[in-house]
């Protein structure tokens, strides 16, 4: 690895004192709770909080249980892309995703990752078609996520952190974006997937056929579906029955994020008609 | 009104304020911004921290590795202390590799670690010249609203408070290493350096723990890192002068407020013990 | 030397070639549809691919265009897969930008770049494989890939390499034309000559590898050129078999249509 | 991916003509364009293919190397993609022009071939928590004219048909480090790699409620959205992604259709792969190249 | 260019080449000769007990190029400082009200890293602080600094030199600065500029800036612990010793008042 004069350097090589986790099929027992107690379809309890960046436009921090994100926006800027033909109509996202080095088992690099880029791609697809890109034409929005613990789920917590950040920035949107993820293998389905359950489902019990893990990005007034990363082995029917499923959970989730960011928009009108009396 | 004025002329806006002795956001000139240490919050990590001083939050995490000690100090592990300021906590950064601000602080953490020798280095090392441990400790500044080295100071110690190894023994002929993860001892601290970092104002007011605008409009900053009795660093890298008695002023004040830090961070490490 | 010898007491080189012999050339010409020029080149087992976008107006920086003639860009880039050990990127280390500046001021010199002011010509040239003497199979594409689109150009711009095989028993020194790989690794200094054949002019001159003698200069550029020369009338009869072709399908289409 | 310029009276020309199954080259919505599929034609690597699916032009080569496994699966080998946007496809891929489209693209393969039942990479390890093999896929995209990934996807499968695979001996391994020794690539591995799982990829371009497989650059320009799935021969998804600013209606009926239409579509596309390459390692015609 | 115009070109380089390489070498010898007999006389005697520094030897307008420029040595640390006067700023750069100003610091060897980054900063601060930068709005003005040798004292030496280079550059400053090291024994005792080898023996070492109307501390750079009161006397012992400094800025402008 090339030395990085920019930072202060550690030792060449360094590895982990844990030994790798193998895999535990005790996740799949049949019909029992999961490890965390929690049944099949029930989400893990979700703490989201606006603003949290006070120098940034608009800003959310969401808790999934053990996976913490944290999203800023910053308004719209001038296109930094250096071919200026492109004078396209519509404006564009910037999104930038980062896993922090501390944030999984194993320690990450601090330079972006082929995964963080990936994930940069997939989160910029989820909220290109929530916000009216015609309304600021040649300019960009800066959306960066960094996510400070992975314990599974982490593109969908950022997918509904980064629109409940878009919101707060007050940049003009269709529709707040949910983003949800599901794990299965067997017949066995867990909505919500800790860390565990995604390493488990992405690879598979030996034998059994359908696997895997997928993430969806949900319009809910619209009934859209505006981002379907999905990784694993799985018949088409079946997973058409799972989409329409998770459809009805992502209703409630988006009532969920719609009340917070209502009472986060009273709180600011109520602080700033007693700053106006104040001065 | 006042956001024109502060917009057109901050300079003005700042110095009728200073006149009165008192500051936009409130506070008296040595008023401290309201401080919140959060300890092991992050389970990943060996050692995590979060400070929050006024708007500013610091997150630190600190990963230990096992690696081989370097050929010129062969019994020393190593803490390796790196700060990131990413594009998310203020527009003023881009992404990127570190910018200057990033790597001087990087830098200066790194030199108060020497300083202070608040971490025993031999206590990392596990075999002399074959196996140490070495701490990666990363922080991240998630909000930039002005004095950042306090809190990333804090947050550095605070987290290294938490930090507990498990039990390794290093079998020098087979070369393999037995890891006991259920036996894992707290890592113990020298000292508990705090930094306090003041801004000057037209060489006559100094404004204790500046916000993002009145560090942008001062004339210089001095951070002074002490830990009650002796100090490590009187760190003022230019701006205007300072005269004798001030400058012992302001390091009274550090002193006072790093035994102020110290008491929040042993009251947050029991609330996580018990 | 090497344990290898470069030339067997027969004369005959590693590949079965005598000194003076090219290897095999085959090209083909508008290999694709999108740009306006395209080649495809294989000398021996050195295969290059070349494309040529322009004369188009500039929109990317202004600050390029010259008002009075065109601005000539060249990338040059060689797959990953291109050497027997996998390259890790295909572009943008030193020896890549060294062969754009070196591509770009040959071709200012041979096209007739005063006929497109404000305008620019992009070539962009992608080894599929590398078996020695990679620049001169670039140059020797690109000028295909130049008549395809057709740009004026003042000659064909053939390059050849060549270079000096130590003396065995006695013999002198013999240059040898053509490098391939092996003669390359093997260290002996390398010429390359891009020339301008029918003006008999050089346009770009480049030795590389161990010091030549100052007395061996002349034999080894004089094999170079000849050997330019020879390559020249290779992709003479390459273009002209294309054009011919070109011509017979468009009667055959324009007979179908009048029918 | 060039900019193609349309007019408003040529989009609702192709609309209308969609809207009866009809497209302006006379396809059915769900057909392909005529495919053209070479084998073995890098020298240096060890196994390659080349695929022309009408104007888009793909070339796909695979190189083994001798790694360490990945510490959380010993038993296992690697997997490694790498997509080369090349100047020569449009003037826009200069320099750092097609980093982003790459890095979008491996990222999807990668995906796709990430489950056990597309590829199996316990084939791959040499010596269980040692030595493993590290097949490098790299993609080199001359011309670009629409279904990118379908035209990588199909290379790649194809190459890995290709691919023979080195004879490794250990001959002695002093303190902890092993000496490999490589046959020569004449008596390759008996068996080549289990290519028959691996995955097709299909685009599916939405134009109203209709759905176009394989579309042109002109079809893809009018398109609203467009939706990739990965298909295995046995009628199973491997991957899925929705690139680009479009958004699918979530109601099931729609999904349904879309997901089944490219689960056909793609088996259909896997028999008639396999079929081509069967012929191809049947008949060993030599590697024409670009000389056709 | 046709190819016999190539040959006679080839031969008329080689023949001007091989003069080139005579003359230079000639010159190389008188200077090695001249360089080594005038730095035995160093100016001030080297006793550590009443505050005094290490020998000081500079030259001003060392480098033609930049505006102002000198090499500073100050026992065996050796220093090349250059400040390129107000010039034309990048964009993004730009201040409307003052100039902009820039430090680079260049290690003796490797790629400048972190900590060469954190001694730009203290020496950009203190320059800015010295220097009337709202007379020359929109511009740059940049101070580069060249490790030639470090044996103790670097910051202090760097900072000095850049203070000579923009006295040679004609910058216009309200005052002048200069720095000082000095070193905290085990028993905290102050050596004032130490050079490396006692400098290993001190537990911590101490850095001020001064400027030259009142003495105040413009730039404190420490490093190692050391009690309040120890910090206090070090500041009062470089003072002292900054006088030195101050006097030898007059010696050297009185000698190259003349040609500057």
């Amino acid at each position: 690895m090339p030395v990085d004069h920019r930072r202060i350097q550690g030792p060449e090589c360094s590895e982990d004192y844990r030994k790798p986790k193998t895999l535990d099929a005790a996740l799949l027992k049949k019909g029992s709770r999961r490890a965390d107690g929690r049944k099949c379809g029930e989400q893990r309890k979700i703490f989201l909080k606006p603003g949290v960046v006070s120098q940034a436009k608009g800003s959310a921090y969401i808790e999934l249980d053990h996976t913490k994100v944290i999203c800023s926006v910053f308004d719209p800027r001038e296109k930094a892309s250096r071919n200026l033909e492109q004078q396209t109509v519509r404006g564009e996202i910037f999104c930038e995703f980062k896993f922090a080095s501390f944030s999984g088992v194993q320690r990450r690099s601090h330079q972006q990752e082929a995964d963080d880029k990936e994930y940069s791609l997939l989160l910029k697809n989820a909220l290109e078609p929530a916000v009216c890109l015609h309304e600021f034409p040649n300019f960009q929005v800066d959306v960066q996520v960094l996510v400070l613990q992975d314990d599974g789920s982490s593109l969908a917590a950022a997918i509904t952190c980064a629109g409940l950040a878009l919101a707060d920035a007050a940049v003009p949107m269709y529709d707040l974006p949910v983003g949800l993820s599901k794990a299965f293998s067997g017949d066995t389905e867990f909505f919500d997937p800790t860390g565990a359950e995604e390493r488990m489902c992405l690879r598979g019990v030996d034998g059994e056929s359908d696997h895997g893990v997928f993430t969806i990005g949900f319009l809910p007034t619209f009934n859209q579906v505006s981002q379907l990363f999905h990784s694993g082995h799985i018949s088409s029917d079946r997973f058409g029955k799972m989409i329409s499923e998770v459809g009805t959970l992502a209703a409630e989730v988006h009532k969920a994020v719609q009340a917070i960011l209502l009472s986060a928009v009273k709180s600011s009108i109520d602080s700033s008609d007693n700053s106006k009396l104040l001065l | 009104m006042s956001v024109h004025i502060k917009t057109i002329h901050p300079m003005k806006y700042m110095r009728d304020f200073l006149a009165r002795n008192i500051r936009p956001d409130g506070r008296k000139l040595s008023e401290v911004r309201p401080t919140a240490i959060n300890v092991g919050s992050i389970s990943t990590a060996d050692g995590s921290a979060l400070v929050k001083i006024g708007n500013t939050v610091v997150i630190c995490g600190i990963k230990a590795e096992l690696t081989v000690p370097n050929a010129e100090n062969p019994n020393e592990g190593f803490v390796i202390p790196n700060v990131e300021l990413p594009p998310l906590c203020s527009p003023q950064f881009k992404s990127g590799p570190p910018g200057e601000t990033a790597q001087v602080s990087s830098q200066f953490l790194a030199d108060i670690l020497v300083n202070s020798k608040c971490v025993d280095l031999q206590s990392l090392c596990i075999m002399p010249d074959k196996l140490a441990w070495v701490l990666y400790c990363d922080l991240i500044c998630l909000d930039h609203d002005g004095s950042v080295l306090d809190a990333c100071v804090a947050a550095l110690v605070s987290a290294l408070c938490t930090v507990t190894l498990p039990e390794v023994k290093f079998d020098a002929i087979t070369k393999n290493k037995t890891v006991e993860l259920e036996k894992r001892r707290p890592l113990t601290l020298t000292c508990f350096p705090f930094a306090s970092t003041f801004a000057t104002f037209d060489e006559n007011s100094i404004l204790a723990d500046p916000s993002e605008e009145e560090e942008s409009l001062c004339s210089g900053t001095i951070s002074i890192v002490t830990s009650g009795d002796s100090l490590y660093s009187v760190h003022k890298p230019g701006g205007c002068q300072l005269s004798e008695n001030r400058l012992s002023e302001c390091i009274s004040k550090a002193q006072k407020r790093s035994l102020t830090l110290r008491g929040m961070v042993e009251k947050s490490m029991e609330s996580i013990k018990s | 030397m090497a344990g290898l010898q470069l030339l067997s007491e027969y004369g005959l080189r590693v590949d079965g070639r005598r000194p003076n012999e090219l290897r095999q050339i085959r090209c083909k010409m508008g290999v694709f549809s999108q740009p306006d020029g395209s080649a495809y080149l294989e000398q021996g087992n050195t295969k290059v691919l070349a494309a040529v976008y322009g004369p188009h107006e500039v929109r990317l920086n202004r600050s390029k265009t010259h008002h009075d003639r065109a601005y000539i860009n060249c990338q040059f880039s060689m797959a990953v897969f291109s050497t027997s050990e996998r390259k890790r990127r295909p572009r943008g280390d030193r020896k890549s930008q060294e062969m754009d500046m070196n591509l770009n001021q040959i071709f200012e010199s041979a096209i007739r770049t005063e006929l497109y002011p404000r305008s620019r010509i992009d070539i962009y040239l992608e080894v599929l494989q590398a078996d020695g003497s990679n620049f001169s199979a670039c140059v020797n594409a690109a000028t295909l890939a130049l008549i395809d689109a057709g740009i004026p150009l003042k000659d064909y711009v053939c390059s050849c390499t060549s270079t000096l095989a130590p003396s065995q028993g006695g013999a002198p020194p013999t240059p040898m034309v053509d490098v391939n790989h092996v003669e390359e690794t093997l260290g002996g200094p390398g010429l390359s000559m891009s020339t301008l054949p029918r003006l008999d002019s050089v346009v770009h001159l480049e030795l590389s590898g161990t010091r030549l003698h100052l007395s061996h200069i002349d034999p080894v550029a004089e094999k170079a050129a000849t050997g330019a020369a020879d390559i020249m009338a290779v992709l003479d009869k390459a273009v002209r078999g294309h054009v011919a072709q070109c011509l017979h399908a468009r009667e055959v289409s324009g007979q179908g249509a009048d029918a | 991916m060039a900019d193609i310029l349309l007019s408003e009276a040529e989009k609702t020309f192709i609309l209308h003509g969609v809207r009866d199954n009809v497209r302006n080259d006379g396809r059915s919505c769900s057909e392909f364009r005529p495919i053209e599929l070479e084998l073995g034609l890098v020298e240096n690597a060890n196994g390659s293919a080349r695929v022309r699916l009408a104007n888009t032009d793909v070339l796909v080569a695979v190189k083994c190397e001798i790694d360490n496994p990945p510490s959380n699966f010993p038993d296992e080998g690697k997997l490694d993609f790498f997509v080369d946007c090349s100047a020569n496809a449009t003037p826009q891929f200069e320099g750092k022009g097609g980093e982003q489209l790459a890095v979008e693209l491996a990222a999807l393969m990668s995906r796709a071939y990430q489950t056990r039942e597309s590829f199996n990479l316990s084939t791959l390890s040499i010596i269980k928590g040692m030595k493993c093999w590290k097949l490098c896929i790299d993609v080199l995209i001359l011309e670009c004219g629409g279904s990118l990934i379908d035209a990588i996807s199909m290379g790649t499968k194809a190459a890995l048909a290709d691919t023979k695979i080195p004879k490794v001996s250990v001959i002695g391994s002093d303190e902890g480090t092993l000496e490999l020794e490589l046959a020569d690539e004449a008596d390759g591995r008996e068996e080549p790699l289990d290519w028959h799982h691996a995955p097709c990829l299909v685009t599916l371009n939405k134009l109203e409620d209709s759905l176009l497989v394989d579309a042109s650059a002109e079809e893809e320009a009018c398109c609203a959205a467009a939706l990739i799935v990965g298909v295995s021969p046995n009628k199973k998804i491997t991957t899925t992604s929705i690139p680009g600013h479009g958004s699918f209606l979530a109601d099931s009926k729609i999904f349904a259709r879309a997901l089944n239409l490219a689960v056909d579509v793609g088996v259909k596309l896997n028999t008639a792969l396999e079929a081509a390459i069967k012929k191809h390692q049947t008949l060993k015609p030599p590697p024409r190249g670009f000389l056709d | 260019m046709p190819r016999p115009l190539l040959h006679s070109l080839l031969s008329l380089i080689l023949n001007q080449l091989t003069r080139v390489l005579h003359a230079v070498c000639s010159v190389y010898k008188q200077n090695f000769l001249a360089m080594n007999s005038n730095s035995s006389n160093g100016t001030h005697s080297d006793d550590k007990e009443e505050c005094s520094v290490r020998p000081i030897l500079c030259e001003l307008g060392v480098i033609t190029r930049p505006d102002g420029s000198a090499i500073l040595t100050q026992g065996h640390t050796v220093v090349m400082s250059a400040v390129y006067g107000p010039s034309e700023v990048r964009m993004q750069r730009l201040q409307v009200d003052r100039a902009y100003v820039e430090t680079v610091f260049r290690p003796k060897a490797g790629v400048p890293n972190t900590s060469d980054r954190l001694r730009e900063t203290i020496i950009r601060d203190t320059c800015e602080t010295a220097m009337i930068a709202t007379l020359y709005p929109r511009t740059t003005i940049s101070v580069i600094l060249q490790e030639m040798e470090d044996s103790g004292g670097l910051l202090a030496c760097s900072i000095n030199a850049s203070c000579l280079a923009l006295m040679d550059s004609g910058v216009s400053m309200k005052f002048l600065f200069a720095a000082v090291t000095c070193g905290v024994t085990e028993d905290d005792l102050i050596i004032v500029d130490p050079d490396a080898d006692k400098l290993k023996e001190c537990k911590a070492s101490l850095t001020f800036a001064f400027d030259s109307i009142n003495k105040n501390v413009i730039a404190s750079y420490t490093s190692g612990t050391f009690p309040v009161q120890t910090y206090n006397n070090g500041l009062e012992k470089c003072r002292q010793a900054s006088d030195f400094l101050f006097d030898f800025y007059r010696d050297i402008v009185r000698k190259y008042a003349s040609t500057l």
